[in-house]
């Protein structure tokens, strides 16, 4: 058990976004988080990593509180997280995107600062999907393609080595070819050792890769579960109803 | 010899795409493209007071030079960083005071005060920046605005220590003119080559990162607040030194060193140079100085024309001076004939 | 491979904006230059240059800028001054420091006395307002060793500091106002005589807040007022500079119950405070310093709510019988009443040009001696300016102005005005009153 | 102490609404077009300039010079949008120095144009009512009834005619605004002109209680940024209570405490106002703008 979140509150005035939830994840798993808009998913992932402060509740990251901690902490720690929107560091070359985090103290730490930033970066892009010598790898990061934004978000995330992987909506916005690109991705990660919690909005799509599954509505944990059996639960069909086309 | 086509290129195109980062240079007028906007401004400066040694124009410059550093080093924050400060007087400010307390009262002597000063300056501003950290984008200019003004509520209610309105005074003032001139610009010379060394190092990158993206290098393990601190202190350094050096010039040190006005000078001319750019901010303070003290033969229509320029020069080289220059420059071109 | 090199870009020209700014700069460039060409005159060796440097596009600076120009045609048009047998005239140049406006760094008042010594190439130096400016400008004065007469700003340091160090400092005069605290001495005669005539005696203390006044309120009143039998029922209370609201303050007078409010204006606020005094039906009368209740177009400004008010006033910005020459004339040249500053400036030209007639030279230390002498021996005599015949010029050890107290003849001395129905009317000393004073009836 | 909490209520009031014209105006202009405008406080002063040459030295009637300085007011502002900050919208450190320089030359111009020295304007109705034992000026009650009233019309404008809809749809989102066929840059106009008039009208009724001065404009523009930083960017009834928050401080501070301290203690509350909740006490969410 590497992560484990306790009975968390979350409350934005009046709304609860998050209300009691708690669950385990293990070490090498893909746990994947699903529910519709405004379920309360990106705040949970905002809350692990601590960008956002939970009212009630702990989460321990192998056993040792993590609750209230600041994000660049929780980063140094070993949990890294994307974006949504991707927001790259538009004006930078999308190459220096990946040295920022390469500069962090973790990485400096686990390296023992030696090797150059900068062909360690351009590694990790080719890993997600970029070629060596593209164009892209030079230009300004916010001029590339969506697609390659999204990338960006995950190679940054894996250049802290990371064990655990948040991912806030990977596959939105994505085409088909893409997200089958992106998909075997994943499961390499896994196979690597990576810890991933992945939300996303499009469960078939996750369901072919992850482990388990919990289904969030309107801040409250309806279920977990393997895939076949959330898939097949039907109070998540009742949640997702005029979604069916999404779930089947 | 049988002519080919002629061809126009750009003169930096040639030399980049021949070498990628090295440079290796084909002919003088290559190498003169490419040193001379290097070299020639520093020369320049450092050759003045033999060409122009009316004692007003080496106080002018001067003031430039103390202006240019001043914005040389907002442009770390404001510019690299994205902490758009409206209140850098407040290191302008404690630096003097801190060299006057030291210099006047303690008796500690000018080669000393001015380090001091500019060290200590650096301290209590980034002591008195680091609460408005916590707001964000306009918030933060606004919050830092108020600052210095609090500052000069602070010594006009404790009169009786810190001179009030007529500030302190009695500081050591060894130096004359022309070495006045060449304390303040070597002292610019050497900022602008530190500040370049740690912008455009892995520093200055996440400095970068935080402007374009604050959650992102969070999210990557790098802490931001310490960051932004080292980089006030940074930025805080140079404003309190040359504000320490200023305060031992004018052998005088009042509240309006604090001033609103300072502040904002200092964002007009690193906004009319060129943000972000390192030498753009000094050059709008050469240019803005220059201007206010050469208009001065207008009397009385002086600062209208002087804002009217800064709105025309603001409104339509709204990237900068610099980058405007820089563009032109690299516009210079040369045929080439193929055979 | 040849090649021939093209400044500018084949399709890019100058753009139309390019050409504006170009222009711009151009016709600024045309301009001074122009300027510097044809209206700055060639150097004439004839000459006595003095520099005027003060806050020009304000009633103070144009004051200095005044008093200077009625000084310097008087003494051209009378045939100037003969050193050494040759003719010289006085020349003036003038330079904007901007001191008035309160967010204006010292900066530009240093840089406007470098550029009077090292580009005009000043004899001497006359001007000066914002106590801060004024020390700042000092020091580079004496640092360039000219002679600097302070016609504006009355903080003691810049008279204390040719005590400190009379071989740096010496080129340090001072005309007018006195320092603060002679300021506050005169302060004190005029309650004394308020309380001898009219046996006023509580009093409220209300000042703007600048070191001077609280130097002078802290030094001078609080400590003497009582031992002259007055009662201090409040305050001090000091006034922000940029203050526009005094209701808590007024309802504070009221409620002490003062017959008497010391008040100490230099600033705008003391307008503020007029408006409000009047408003509030403050019953006690304001007696002090209210700096703006000296200019003619007060009673206006105020709506007539001055009716009253009193302040201290300078030999000249009134018309009274001493000061009476200087100021007809120039309010026959300009249309209105000089504020303090132009009488100061006037007779600081006038002094200045008598010490080099005396020194026969137009070297720096020649004039000090010279202005030194001036006062001791009181050779102010007749043919000096229409100002000085009736009043003692004289400057003490300091190279403060010598105050008289109630006598002209033994030096400076400070008016009492009030305001009544529009007139302003000089009230103490005896020697230059043209009225007496009146108690607001509330 | 009864007596001066009657003070602090009469005269923090009339110094709340007048704060609070000059701060909404401020407040207005950074909604709609995200702009710090630092001439905000030169539209204070050309206004009162104005009044004074309309109404003392031509001697028009007293309406008549209000209209004719809100008019030329707000064509300076709606000049000043129109010339200047549409071509670099966006851009906010030049719109910052580019009105301020503005400002600066407002100033210039009006200091070639009048008298140097300060300038009086007469009261627009004698006389004074008595609220128990105070008595209180007509010009004060004048200046608390015409900001209430024209407060009101604002809020009509906004709230009820066509052009504050769609400015509020700008404020809200200039994207969306642009795709319903709002032109974003005329309403930024509009809303500059609006501002120049509240600051303006505030110029105009503060006038006859103190000086027509230069300065007044930066003493307008520093209150004004210090009320809005206290409200929150943008938010009209942050800028109103917060508005009422430093007139009322002002005046208790100067009556418990000590004058002198007025300024330092309202500036010192912003900065832990800013610490404790920074984005101002009326201020949006924050955590609810992470997530986007």
């Amino acid at each position: 058990m590497i992560l484990k979140i306790d009975n968390l509150h979350k409350r934005f005035g009046g709304i609860k976004a998050i209300d009691d939830v708690s669950f385990t994840v293990n070490e090498g798993e893909i746990i994947a988080v699903v529910g519709p808009n405004g379920a309360g998913k990106t705040t949970l992932l905002n809350l692990i990593s601590g960008f956002i402060k939970p009212d009630k509740g702990k989460i321990l990251f192998k056993g040792r509180d993590i609750t209230g901690m600041s994000p660049s902490k929780i980063a140094e720690l070993g949990i890294a997280r994307t974006f949504q929107i991707p927001r790259p560091l538009h004006k930078l070359p999308t190459i220096f995107n990946i040295v920022i985090p390469l500069l962090s103290p973790r990485v400096k730490r686990l390296t023992g600062g030696v090797g150059d930033e900068l062909v360690r970066a351009i590694d990790i892009l080719e890993e997600v999907g970029f070629e060596r010598d593209s164009d892209y790898i030079r230009k300004p990061a916010g001029l590339l393609p969506h697609g390659y934004l999204k990338r960006i978000e995950l190679a940054r995330a894996l250049a802290l080595r990371p064990e655990i992987l948040l991912l806030d909506e990977l596959l939105s916005g994505l085409s088909r070819p893409e997200v089958t690109s992106i998909l075997p991705l994943l499961t390499r990660l896994k196979d690597r050792g990576f810890t991933i919690i992945m939300v996303e909005h499009r469960v078939r799509d996750v369901s072919a890769i992850a482990d388990r599954m919990i289904v969030l509505n309107e801040g409250v944990k309806i279920m977990e579960g393997t895939p076949e059996e959330v898939m097949t639960n039907e109070k998540v069909i009742e949640i997702y109803v005029g979604r069916r086309g999404e779930l089947a | 010899m049988a002519k080919g086509r002629e061809r126009i290129e750009r003169l930096d195109r040639g030399i980049r795409a021949r070498t990628r980062d090295m440079y290796a240079l084909m002919s003088y007028a290559e190498i003169i493209y490419l040193i001379g906007p290097r070299i020639i401004p520093p020369i320049l400066l450092l050759v003045f007071p033999l060409i122009i040694s009316d004692p007003y124009w080496l106080l002018v410059m001067s003031y430039a030079a103390f202006y240019g550093v001043a914005s040389i080093s907002w442009d770390i924050l404001g510019g690299f960083t994205g902490l758009v400060s409206f209140g850098h007087a407040l290191f302008i400010g404690f630096g003097g005071y801190s060299a006057a307390i030291l210099n006047a009262w303690y008796g500690v002597p000018i080669y000393l005060s001015i380090p001091l000063g500019a060290l200590i300056g650096a301290g209590l501003g980034t002591l008195v920046f680091a609460p408005c950290l916590r707001t964000k984008g306009a918030y933060f200019s606004l919050a830092s605005l108020v600052a210095p003004l609090v500052m000069i509520g602070v010594i006009y209610a404790s009169a009786e220590i810190l001179g009030g309105e007529e500030g302190i005074y009695g500081m050591a003032n060894p130096f004359n003119d022309v070495q006045w001139y060449y304390i303040f610009t070597i002292t610019l010379l050497v900022s602008f080559l530190v500040i370049r060394k740690v912008v455009y190092g892995k520093f200055g990158l996440i400095l970068q990162a935080i402007r374009d993206n604050e959650p992102a290098v969070k999210a990557s393990g790098i802490n931001v607040v310490k960051y932004k601190l080292i980089t006030l202190f940074i930025s805080g350094v140079f404003a309190s030194f040359v504000g320490a050096l200023q305060a031992h010039r004018l052998a005088f040190v009042g509240p309006t060193f604090f001033n609103l006005l300072h502040s904002v000078s200092i964002i007009a001319m690193s906004t009319l140079g060129g943000i972000a750019t390192i030498v753009g901010p000094a050059l709008g303070a050469y240019i803005l100085v220059i201007l206010t003290e050469y208009l001065r033969i207008l009397q009385d229509v002086r600062m209208l024309l002087y804002a009217i320029i800064l709105i025309i020069l603001l409104i339509f080289r709204p990237e900068g001076l610099f980058r405007y220059l820089e563009r032109i420059y690299n516009t210079f071109e040369r045929k080439v004939v193929e055979e | 491979m040849t090649s021939n090199y093209r400044k500018f870009g084949r399709k890019r020209g100058v753009s139309r904006t390019t050409a504006l700014i170009a222009a711009i700069v151009v016709i600024i460039i045309v301009v001074g230059a122009a300027y510097y060409f044809f209206m700055a005159q060639p150097e004439v060796v004839e000459e006595i240059r003095i520099g005027i440097a003060g806050p020009l596009e304000y009633i103070h600076g144009i004051g200095h800028m005044r008093g200077a120009e009625m000084a310097a045609e008087e003494i051209n048009a009378n045939g100037g001054v003969i050193i050494n047998g040759v003719r010289h005239e006085v020349k003036l140049f003038f330079e904007d420091t901007r001191e008035a406006d309160p967010t204006i760094p010292v900066e530009e008042g240093v840089a406007a006395i470098t550029r009077l010594v090292t580009v005009s190439k000043v004899h001497a130096i006359i001007g000066g307002f914002r106590s801060d400016v004024v020390l700042a400008m000092q020091e580079e004065a004496v640092s360039r060793k000219v002679p600097f007469i302070v016609a504006g700003a009355s903080a003691n340091a810049i008279t204390d500091r040719v005590a400190e160090d009379y071989d740096k400092y010496k080129y340090t005069f001072r005309v007018t106002p006195t320092n603060s605290t002679t300021l506050a001495k005169a302060y004190l005669e005029f309650y004394k005589y308020v309380k001898a005539e009219y046996g006023l005696t509580k009093v409220y203390i209300l000042a703007e807040d600048a070191l001077w006044t609280r130097l002078m309120v802290d030094n001078v009143l609080l400590p003497y007022l009582p031992l002259l039998g007055f009662e201090i029922v409040g305050g001090p209370t000091y006034v922000p500079l940029g203050a526009r609201d005094m209701s808590s303050e007024m309802t504070d007078i009221i409620n002490s119950g003062a017959e008497l409010i010391a008040h100490i204006f230099s600033g705008d606020v003391g307008i503020v405070f007029t408006k409000y005094w009047s408003d509030m039906k403050v019953p006690a009368l304001p007696l002090g310093i209210n700096v703006y209740s000296q200019l003619d177009i007060y009673w206006e400004q105020t709506e007539g709510k001055a009716n009253y008010e009193t302040t201290m006033t300078d030999i000249g910005s009134i018309n009274t019988p001493i000061g009476e020459e200087f100021f007809n004339a120039y309010v026959e040249k300009y249309g209105e009443s000089p504020v303090y500053t132009a009488p100061a400036t006037y007779i600081a030209v006038y002094l200045i040009v008598e010490a080099i007639k005396k020194a026969q030279s137009l070297e720096a230390d020649d004039i000090v001696a010279a202005l030194e002498e001036i006062g001791r021996k009181g050779i102010m005599g007749d043919e000096l300016a229409p100002l000085g015949n009736k009043m003692l010029y004289k400057f003490t050890k300091n190279h403060d102005i010598q105050w008289g107290i109630d006598d002209p003849n033994k030096g400076v001395i400070l008016i009492l005005q009030q305001w009544q129905d529009g007139e302003r009317i000089a009230v103490w000393p005896p020697a230059a009153a043209t009225g007496t004073l009146k108690l607001p009836e509330r | 102490m009864y007596e001066a909490l009657v003070i602090i209520l009469i005269y923090g009031t009339v110094l709340g609404f007048t704060l609070a014209l000059v701060a909404i105006g401020l407040s207005l202009i950074y909604g709609v077009a995200r702009i710090i405008n630092f001439a905000h406080g030169a539209f204070f002063a050309i206004s009162a300039y104005s009044l004074y040459y309309f109404f003392v030295s031509i001697k028009l009637n007293l309406i008549l010079s209000i209209f004719f300085s809100l008019v030329i007011t707000a064509l300076v502002g709606g000049a000043l949008y129109r010339i200047a900050l549409d071509r670099i919208r966006g851009m906010e450190l030049n719109e910052m120095i580019v009105t301020l320089a503005c400002a600066i030359a407002t100033i210039e111009i009006l200091r070639e144009i009048f008298a140097p020295a300060p300038l009086g304007v007469p009261t627009f109705i004698p006389g004074q009512i008595y609220i128990g034992t105070y008595i209180v000026e007509m010009q004060r009650v004048l200046i608390v009834i015409t900001s209430v009233i024209s407060l009101i019309l604002l809020w009509l404008f906004i709230k009820k005619t066509k052009y504050g809809i769609a400015m509020r749809a700008v404020a809200q989102d200039e994207d969306a605004a642009m795709l319903m066929g709002i032109n974003p840059e005329f309403m930024s106009m509009l809303a500059m002109m609006v501002s120049a008039i509240l600051a303006g009208f505030a110029g105009i009724i503060i006038a006859p209680t103190q000086t027509v001065a230069l300065e007044n404009a930066w003493y307008a523009l520093l209150n004004g940024i210090a009320i809005v930083i206290l409200g929150g960017l943008g938010s009209l009834w942050g800028s109103l209570v917060a508005a009422f928050i430093i007139g009322y401080a002002e005046v208790a501070v100067a009556t418990f405490l000590s004058s002198h301290l007025k300024t330092v203690i309202a500036l010192i509350a912003i900065l832990v106002v800013l610490v404790i909740k920074p984005s101002g006490i009326f201020g949006k969410h924050r955590e609810l703008e992470e997530r986007v």
